[in-house]
């Protein structure tokens, strides 16, 4: 159970990490690169540790996202 | 043809008479000397190390004092006729370069060794390329390029030469025994002999190497002609009886052989050259090729190696060297006042230069070997010799050399006594000896010699019995 | 050979993802030609280097490294975990930092596609 | 006898301080010219006062610093670097005279980078003569390029900094080799003082670094990076690139380049390189100077056809040097007494004929304007002066008696028989005609053309050292055997080199 | 006298405190100036400046009981090696230490002018913060003896130094500090996972532990992966050909003073960085260092040559510093790489006197254009006649970094030559020679034109000599350059037992 | 072109690194020396060295201070970097400012446009959401958190505060005249506490082990996350301000 957790787990986050790199969309980007964040939480939480999970979730899910789309908003969302 | 001059009166220097008196007090000197070199003695002045062990040496021996007493008073002689001669243009040069090469001279008399040799020589040569430019018309200056070139290759050579000697045995001064002895190897021996016999032969227009003579001699002002065939010209040979009977000694040459090769060249030099002068037109050149003959006399009778011989040889030096200075300034003479330059231009010349064609005259007699002229004198020591040393074949060569002598030389007197002048080539020329006194009496006075130093040869202290002493300790 | 190696890591199949998401993150920061993109790419490399680290403390079937009631060993490793909470700021910091650049870029330059900014040099 | 002096270092600080002195207050046109004056004075008469100690046997050693340990700066007077040095500070005062008088017209700023910097440049000369080890000798044979490099470059048009450059190009890569070459001795050896019979000699048997002894192949490596690198400056046939295109330069450097500083300091690195660092006995041995010597030789005949070819004044003399410089080299290589006399005593005969004509030359152009040998016609009677001391000298190149040159020539000649190499001998004649071949149309030009143009009076600040350089050149092929004369302190040093290989 | 001022030293010494002083002082400065400048922002410059002098002082003491007793350890918290942080001053860390303590002062020095000029008024106060957060890191990287630490400080350094090269608002600037910060961050990560598989493989994380721990160990792979993430992430740092793509323009476009930092000091963090990867693997027999010696070896000699050959084609002053810096870390890593007790010694010795010699290059280059404005060498050609303090002390700064003896830049390469030899490469020894040709070539070229040609530029002709307080420093460094050479032996000797112990290690 | 041949690198340098981590030891395995070593002892004594039931703290703030007082210097460099990038630079006459270009039609649309219904729940939660960030600081020495994780929480909520209500009311939040203090505030107490550990201990960031003391440990613990925690939330939110303020 725990290994199949585990496997989807990681499966999601290639995936996620695919979406990202892969999106035209700047905005749509950042937006799934939180998602990322949320799905490392998971993963943390599930190796055993709930202060990086918590840390990520902050940092990874909430300040990072922020950050990139406030620069996102100066510079445009569309990657040329 | 030159025009000649309307005898402008070359205004004087101020120097030429205590120039004058300062030479003479060296020929007295220089004269002084014969006693104690009759007496055998050489004294030894060094004057300074050039490098280690290489000294600058004055000796002076019989050899040198003979050369001395001889040449000498041809520049006191030159220097008086310069006096008539020499325009202003370069004067102050002319007669600084003379009075150097006075000292020079002597030095090379005196050197003591080869360095010395060497360094009085080369000095020599190249002070004279400013004898021989004097002029600075194109002939002369293409003329004392060729000269210098020849000197200095020549030069060279004998530097070559001085330093494997040096470098074998030392700076060795010249003494009876020769310097080079037979263990030194065949390969030196004949590296030394090459050189130093190119060198020298060089100076001393030792056929092939003879070429810058015919031109040299024209080209010069008429007094050094004299002093370039009676005096320097014979340091070239006076260096090759050092070399021969002081460095290598004439038993050396002997076992050696070489002078088997240099006879046979000096042989075809004295007649080569005579028939080359009898084809001149231009008097200089015909005297300068004389010259090649005359010292090719000298070189034969230095290569065969015989005691008389060698007394001959020094004989011939001297008095070759006042023939031919008269007859130099004969040539200057009728350069000056007739303005002639070619021997077929002299026809009846005679008749305006009577004292200068009586001097030519002279001298030519002497040089044909005419009793009892200077010149039969050192013919006849010379041909005694060839007989004594049992080489009667060369003895054709002198008496060939002297035939060809009166070939090239009697053909001018008689043009210039016999010949009708074109009178028309005269007109409007003042052709005349007065005022040439500066030019005559030097002429007459060596003309004079000439006949001095044939009809009392034999007195001690002139040249034979002088060098008859000197030779005396190479056998 | 590589199917060897594949069997040989299925025990470690954690750290193959691990390196999957690397490769991704570097893809996107050397082919992306969007300055957010790289950074994107960036990030992603980072967290795969943080999910290596705390894999590696992991240990089976263990539980959270604070101690309490109740709570039995085996305990997962707590260094990597404060050394990723260490990564974390680090990463967040780097980010910062380079949005600050990337703003001040299109600021000044008017695009942030690298291809145009190279040729305004 | 070693002895601690610290004038070895005040001879070069003198020199320093000349130049500091001279940036300092040089726009002022008395002082510029009295600290050149005093300090040109003043050190030749420090340099002077080590004479007598020093032919008494006594060597002065001065040790500044150390800063890689056993590697560091010092001096070490001994009997061949105070010829050079005394050749140096001799040449100093003549052409400081020189190039006040030469430099009048020019602007004080240009005047004042000129005093600095040749100063420099002497103080550089002398640290190349004294100095103690090869680094020392490095360090200053690599300051002699800076600062020579200001002056080469001194007028500042295009052809200058042209000059310039390929100046800097040649001799910093000389200066790469000579590098490489210390860092291969220090490894080889261990150290890098001179002062003992060959540096490597020791090296040559047994490692210090425990690599076992030294191979034929890496003295050999050792050899040609050194040789190769000093002659670079010394002009060798192919590194000679540069010498003639520094003729740009004013006058007074040439003399620099030529005669005072630079063309020697690569010929006195490449004795070093021979008697210091291989030593006689090592070298004999091993035969590398055979093929220095026919580098030598390329140079001497090679440069003299140069020469021959060129038409302007200063290019051929730049030539020329190339030919006569090499006689130093093939001289040393000869590996014999009487070689190793003249390789030493040549720096002065060349140094002052050399001077001479680079100063009539100057004078010439300063006067007339005229640079091509076609344009001399008739100068002589204009500047008879001038033209005599030319003649001189080229007379003493061309190797006639009494002059510097014969000497030189004589030594050679004797020096090549010595070492049973009569080829030799043959090209030292060879070179003397051809050295006659393109001096004396020189000469000829000068007096025997018609005069062609007015020349402007030189002055006495340019005549004199010219009539005093001539007459040294006298001085030096007559003097040979007076005590603490330059030829004396030639053959004693050349007495000492190879009193330690008799030992 | 003299036995007095020995015992005041020793006891000074003794304190055991200086080490954590040594860092905390200039980031505790750092992290109050911003607070400062609220109060009184005149005196931020001053503020920099006092924080800097007394680190400089902190690190005598230091380097005194260095050289009297040899390496030693500071652990903060008290916790035994290896579960605690370690900091350990060895003579590398000395010699990083020593290089930032005594550059930092003339650089904030420097500064106080400069930067009023070059860096916008807002970002003042950043701009000395993030100094001295620089130099600061740039401490603690030398001086800590664990591997993720290690990483905390290098981040310190490099997230401030992306900054610091864009502080001056030039738009080239902004972008060269993204590109620099890409690099580095993805040098940063390499760095991590390396560090993250030590950890993995032995479970620790003090270096001196982990060097002990690995030759047990029987993976050769991920060893190798290990030491090549560390390498290049490293060389990366370093700026090594070929991944020295980044350095030119962050050097060039960053203001003087950073410039000087950045290329003086913060490059040898990656020099330092390879060296403590060299003392990690030493005893590793799995893996070949020879090997990894030998790559980086050519790697080196690549910098060296490449450096200087760009460099020569650069008509920007800073620019051609900055390859120049290609050039010098490729003999740091040249004779590091030779592993021979002299090459050894020449490239640690290089690390201190290229700092120094950089530095003043860039200062000096900086004040020339803290006046003109100008900065390519045909704008700026004949300044040498307006500023002449100014240019002889860059002039002697060229020479130094040629490497003309008796400078401090001769020193190194001579080492590393003569090691090169010793390692029985005489290739490399060639290198070292023919770089130093090259690089002579183009300082020739800087002093050929500020010398020897006449001024074009209206700012050449009027420009006047900076202030006292940009050139004081200036001068001081130069004359350092001088100096140090001249003193070369007391490093020499205080390095060769440090050289040695480190090759025993390998050995 | 430029696509497939980095893929194939990349391909490359994954077999390199699976084939290099394929030698770690298992994931999971206890006896790894992950576990082993230096972890074992941390899990074995850390409580009784530390006091902290959270052995990542207790290694955070005890074991590896170093470590930490280097991450917040981190956090307070890039803040500074920040600013030292952003902070205006036309003013101060400096040539090499160019004018910004005229904002682009599609950047100009602000992306975070903040809807009515997400401003009131943010509103509404942040009171529950800053006591919950206070109880991960101040009980992070025990369970899992701690002032890092709580102070990042709390930068959020300002974030999103800010985002929703405004800049002004930042302002308010977070007063001007105090933000250079707030940003020094976790590496000064870190400074402070090691300072007292000195003092206490002989060792900068040492903390009393006996008995007796174990109060002022914790107090030092303590302040030390509280610091981390406000201080770090100042600095993320300053972060976020100043890439905001253009």
């Amino acid at each position: 159970m725990s290994e199949l957790f585990d496997l989807v787990l990681l499966a999601l986050l290639i995936t996620i990490a695919l979406l990202v790199v892969r999106a035209r969309d700047l905005l749509v980007a950042a937006i799934i690169f939180s998602g990322y964040g949320l799905g490392l939480c998971l993963l943390w939480l599930h190796r055993g540790a709930p202060d990086v999970a918590m840390a990520e979730a902050a940092v990874g899910a909430g300040v990072t996202t922020v950050l990139f789309l406030v620069a996102i908003g100066v510079t445009g969302r569309k990657e040329k | 043809m030159t025009q000649p001059q309307n005898i402008p009166k070359i205004p004087a220097a101020g120097y030429e008479l205590p120039l004058m008196l300062l030479t003479g007090l060296i020929i007295a000197g220089c004269w002084a000397l014969i006693p104690g070199a009759l007496a055998g003695r050489a004294p030894e002045f060094s004057l300074l190390q050039l490098a280690p062990g290489a000294w600058l040496l004055l000796r002076i021996d019989p050899l040198g004092v003979l050369f001395t007493a001889t040449i000498t008073p041809l520049w006191l002689l030159a220097l008086i006729y310069s006096r008539g001669y020499i325009g202003t243009a370069h004067r102050d040069r002319y007669y600084l370069v003379l009075m150097l090469s006075l000292p020079l001279a002597l030095g090379v008399a005196w050197a003591g060794n080869l360095l010395t040799l060497l360094v009085f020589y080369e000095l020599l040569s190249v002070l004279s390329y400013l004898l021989v430019v004097h002029e600075e018309t194109p002939t002369a200056k293409a003329a004392a390029a060729k000269y210098i070139v020849y000197v200095l290759v020549g030069g060279s050579c004998i530097l070559l030469g001085v330093v494997l000697v040096f470098y074998l045995v030392g700076g060795q001064t010249f003494a009876a025994e020769p310097m080079l002895h037979a263990g030194l190897g065949w390969g030196y021996l004949t590296a030394i002999f090459v050189t130093l016999l190119a060198g020298f032969g060089v100076k001393a227009a030792l056929v092939p190497l003879h070429g810058w003579v015919p031109d040299a001699h024209p080209a010069a002002p008429a007094p050094f002609s004299a002093l370039l065939s009676g005096v320097l010209v014979a340091t070239g040979a006076f260096g090759i009886i050092r070399v021969t009977h002081q460095v290598f000694g004439v038993e050396l040459l002997r076992e050696l052989g070489f002078m088997h090769w240099v006879s046979p060249l000096a042989a075809i030099g004295v007649l080569a050259a005579a028939v080359a002068a009898a084809r001149q037109d231009d008097l200089k050149r015909r005297l300068a090729y004389s010259t090649i003959s005359q010292l090719g006399y000298i070189t034969l009778a230095i290569s065969l190696l015989g005691q008389e011989l060698l007394v001959g040889a020094l004989l011939h030096i001297s008095n070759h060297a006042m023939m031919k200075a008269t007859l130099f300034f004969c040539a200057g003479l009728l350069l000056r006042r007739a303005g002639v330059r070619r021997v077929s231009e002299m026809a009846g010349l005679a008749r305006r230069l009577p004292w200068t064609m009586a001097a030519f005259t002279l001298a030519a007699l002497g040089m044909i070997g005419v009793p009892p002229l200077a010149g039969f004198i050192s013919k006849w020591v010379l041909g005694m010799g060839t007989l004594a040393t049992g080489q009667p074949l060369y003895l054709l060569v002198f008496m060939g050399g002297s035939l060809l002598a009166a070939a090239y030389l009697l053909p001018v007197v008689y043009i210039a006594y016999f010949r009708e002048p074109v009178e028309e080539e005269w007109k409007n020329k003042a052709i005349t000896e007065r005022g040439a006194g500066w030019m005559l009496i030097p002429t007459l006075l060596a003309a004079a010699a000439t006949v001095i130093l044939g009809v009392a040869a034999t007195a001690p202290g002139l040249p034979l019995s002088l060098a008859r002493v000197a030779v005396s300790p190479f056998w | 050979m590589l199917p060897e190696m594949l069997l040989e890591l299925r025990p470690n199949l954690d750290y193959a993802a691990v390196v999957v998401l690397f490769c991704i993150g570097l893809y996107a920061v050397i082919v992306k030609n969007n300055l957010i993109k790289k950074l994107l790419g960036l990030n992603i490399m980072e967290t795969a280097v943080f999910a290596f680290i705390v894999t590696s403390g992991m240990v089976e079937g263990g539980a959270p490294p604070v101690l309490g009631p109740g709570v039995m060993p085996p305990l997962a490793s707590p260094l990597p975990h404060a050394l990723i909470l260490t990564g974390i700021v680090v990463a967040l910091a780097t980010t910062a930092l380079a949005l600050a650049l990337i703003i001040r870029i299109y600021l000044q330059h008017g695009t942030i596609e690298a291809d145009q900014l190279r040729e305004l040099d | 006898m070693e002895i601690v002096d610290p004038r070895p270092l005040l001879a070069l600080g003198i020199s320093l301080a000349c130049a500091l002195l001279v940036f300092a207050t040089g726009r002022h046109y008395g002082r510029r010219v009295l600290w050149s004056m005093g300090a040109a004075l003043l050190k030749f008469g420090v340099v002077i006062s080590l004479l007598p100690g020093a032919m008494a046997g006594e060597v002065y050693l001065f040790r500044l610093v150390e800063f890689p340990p056993g590697v560091g700066i010092g001096f070490r007077v001994d009997l061949m670097g105070l010829f050079f040095a005394l050749v140096s500070s001799t040449l100093w005062i003549f052409t400081t005279i020189y190039a006040i008088g030469y430099m009048r017209g020019e602007a004080d700023r240009a005047q004042v980078r000129f005093f600095g910097f040749f100063a420099l440049c002497v103080a550089a000369t002398v640290g190349i003569a004294f100095a103690e080890n090869l680094l020392t000798l490095f360090i200053f044979y690599e300051l002699l390029t800076v600062c020579t490099y200001p002056l080469v470059i001194h007028k500042e048009t295009p052809a200058a900094l042209k000059a310039g450059r390929k100046y800097l190009i040649y001799t910093l890569g000389g200066g790469g080799l000579v590098l490489l070459g210390l860092v291969l001795v220090q490894h080889a050896a261990g150290t890098l003082s001179f002062g003992q019979t060959g540096l490597l000699a020791a090296g040559a048997h047994d490692g210090p670094l425990g690599g076992g002894p030294l191979g034929g192949g890496q003295l050999g490596l050792i050899f040609a990076v050194l040789v190769l690198g000093f002659g670079v400056k010394a002009a060798v046939m192919p590194l000679h690139g540069w010498l003639p295109s520094a003729m740009v330069a004013p006058t007074p450097v040439s003399a620099l380049l030529h005669a005072v500083a630079v063309v020697k300091a690569g010929a006195f690195g490449i004795l070093r390189v021979i008697y210091d660092i291989f030593g006689l006995e090592l070298l004999a041995q091993l035969n590398f100077t055979q093929a220095l010597a026919w580098l030598a030789v390329v140079s001497i005949i090679g440069g003299s056809l140069l020469a021959w070819r060129q038409v302007n004044l200063k290019r051929r003399l730049a030539y020329s040097t190339v030919s006569q410089v090499s006689y130093i080299l093939l001289a040393a290589s000869l590996l014999n007494p009487t070689a190793t006399v003249v390789a030493i005593m040549h720096l002065a005969n060349q140094g002052f004929a050399k001077i001479t004509m680079f100063f009539v030359a100057g004078a010439i152009e300063q006067g007339s304007g005229r640079t091509e040998i076609n344009q001399l016609d008739g100068i002589g009677r204009q500047m008879p002066w001038s033209l005599a001391a030319f003649t001189v000298a080229a007379l003493s190149f061309i190797g006639v008696p009494l002059l510097a040159g014969f000497l030189t020539k004589w030594l050679v000649i004797l020096g090549a028989l010595e070492g049973e190499a009569w080829w030799f001998a043959a090209v030292m004649v060879i070179s003397g005609l051809l050295n006659a071949v393109y001096w004396l149309p020189v000469v000829y030009r000068a007096y025997f053309r018609p005069v062609t143009g007015v020349v402007a009076d030189p002055g006495w600040l340019l005549r004199g050292p010219i009539i005093a350089c001539a007459a040294f050149v006298v001085l030096l092929g007559t003097t040979a055997h007076f005590h603490l004369l330059p030829f004396s302190v030639a053959s004693e040093a050349a007495r000492v080199i190879w009193a330690e290989v008799a030992n | 006298m003299a036995a007095a001022l020995t015992v005041s030293w020793s006891a000074l010494a003794a304190w055991p405190h200086w080490l954590i002083v040594l860092i905390l002082l200039p980031l505790g400065g750092a992290v109050l100036t911003p607070a400062l400048y609220a109060l009184q922002r005149r005196l931020v410059p001053w503020w920099a400046l006092l924080v800097a002098g007394l680190t400089a002082l902190t690190v005598l003491p230091l380097l005194w009981r260095l050289a009297h007793e040899g390496p030693f350890s500071y652990l903060p918290g008290g916790w035994a090696r290896p579960y605690g942080v370690e900091l350990r001053f060895d003579e590398f860390a000395a010699l990083l230490a020593a290089a930032v303590a005594l550059l930092a002062p003339p650089v904030l020095l420097f500064s106080r002018r400069y930067a009023a000029r070059a860096v916008p008024a807002g970002r003042l106060p950043f701009y000395y913060t993030l100094l001295l957060l620089n130099l600061g890191g740039l401490l603690g990287l030398a001086i800590t003896a664990d591997l993720f630490n290690l990483f905390v400080f290098l981040e310190v350094v490099s997230l401030s130094a992306y900054a610091l090269v864009a502080v001056g608002g030039r738009p080239v600037a902004e972008l060269a500090a993204f590109k620099y910060l890409l690099m580095g961050a993805i040098s940063s990560l390499l760095i991590l996972l390396a560090v993250g598989i030590l950890f993995a493989l032995t479970g620790s994380l003090n270096m001196a532990d982990v060097a002990q721990r690995l030759p047990a160990l029987a993976t050769p792979a991920a060893l190798t992966l290990a030491a090549a993430a560390l390498l290049v992430g490293f060389m990366l740092k370093a700026a090594l050909f070929p991944l020295h793509n980044w350095l030119p323009e962050a050097h060039a476009s960053a203001p003087g003073a950073v410039s000087a930092v950045l290329s003086g000091l913060v490059v040898k963090a990656g020099i330092i960085g390879l060296v403590r990867t060299y003392q990690l693997f030493a005893g590793v027999e799995l893996l070949d260092t020879a090997n990894l010696g030998a790559i980086l070896v050519w790697l080196g000699a690549a910098s060296v040559v490449m450096g200087s050959f760009f460099a020569v084609f650069q008509h920007d002053l800073k620019l051609m510093l900055a390859y120049s810096t290609i050039t010098n870390i490729g003999y740091i890593v040249m004779g590091w790489a030779l592993a021979s007790p002299q090459a050894m010694l020449g490239a640690s010795l290089h690390l201190f006197n290229h700092a120094l010699i950089k530095t003043t290059l860039f200062l000096a280059a900086g004040a020339l254009i803290y006046r003109t404005g100008l900065r390519t060498l045909e704008e700026l050609r004949g300044i040498g006649r307006t500023m002449p303090l100014n240019c002889a002390a860059l002039a002697l700064g060229a020479l130094a970094i040629v490497g003309v003896p008796p400078t401090a830049g001769f020193v190194g390469k001579w080492f590393i030559a003569l090691g090169a030899l010793q390692a029985g490469r005489p290739f490399f020894a060639l290198v070292v020679v023919f770089g130093a040709l090259l690089a002579a070539v183009y300082y020739v070229r800087i002093i050929n034109a500020f010398y020897f040609r006449e001024p074009e530029q209206k700012a050449v002709v009027t420009a006047r000599e900076v202030p006292w307080s940009m050139l004081a420093p200036v001068l001081l460094l130069a004359l350092l350059c001088l100096g140090i050479g001249l003193l070369a032996r007391l490093p020499v000797e205080f390095l060769e037992p440090a050289v040695a112990r480190l090759l025993d290690g390998r050995s | 072109m430029k696509k497939p041949l980095v893929i194939a690198l990349l391909i490359l340098l994954a077999l390199a690194l699976l084939a290099a981590m394929a030698e770690l030891p298992a994931v999971g395995q206890a006896d790894a020396p992950v576990h082993t070593h230096v972890s074992a002892r941390y899990i074995e004594q850390g409580e009784a060295e530390t006091g902290a039931h959270n052995l990542v703290t207790a290694v955070l703030l005890n074991y590896r201070g170093m470590d930490t007082f280097g991450e917040v210097l981190v956090l307070f460099t890039a803040l500074c970097a920040g600013f030292a990038v952003l902070l205006a630079a036309a003013r101060n006459g400096n040539k090499h400012y160019r004018q910004p270009p005229a904002p682009q039609e599609s950047g100009a649309v602000p992306v975070i446009a903040v809807s009515p219904v997400v401003s009131f729940v943010v509103r509404l939660l942040a009171p529950f959401i800053a006591l919950f960030a206070a109880y991960v600081i101040l009980k992070g020495h025990l369970s899992p958190g701690g002032g890092f994780q709580g102070g990042m929480i709390l930068g959020a909520l300002f974030i999103a505060l800010t985002l929703v209500l405004g800049k002004q009311y930042s302002a308010r939040l977070l007063p001007v005249a105090w933000r250079p203090w707030l940003y020094a505030l976790a590496p000064a107490a870190f400074l402070v506490v090691g300072m007292i550990g000195l003092q206490l201990t002989g060792y900068f960031l040492g903390y009393p082990q006996e008995p007796a003391w174990h109060g002022v440990r914790e107090a030092m613990m303590v302040t030390l996350e509280i610091a981390i925690g406000v201080g770090g939330a100042v600095l993320v939110a300053s972060l976020f301000l100043a890439l905001e303020s253009d």
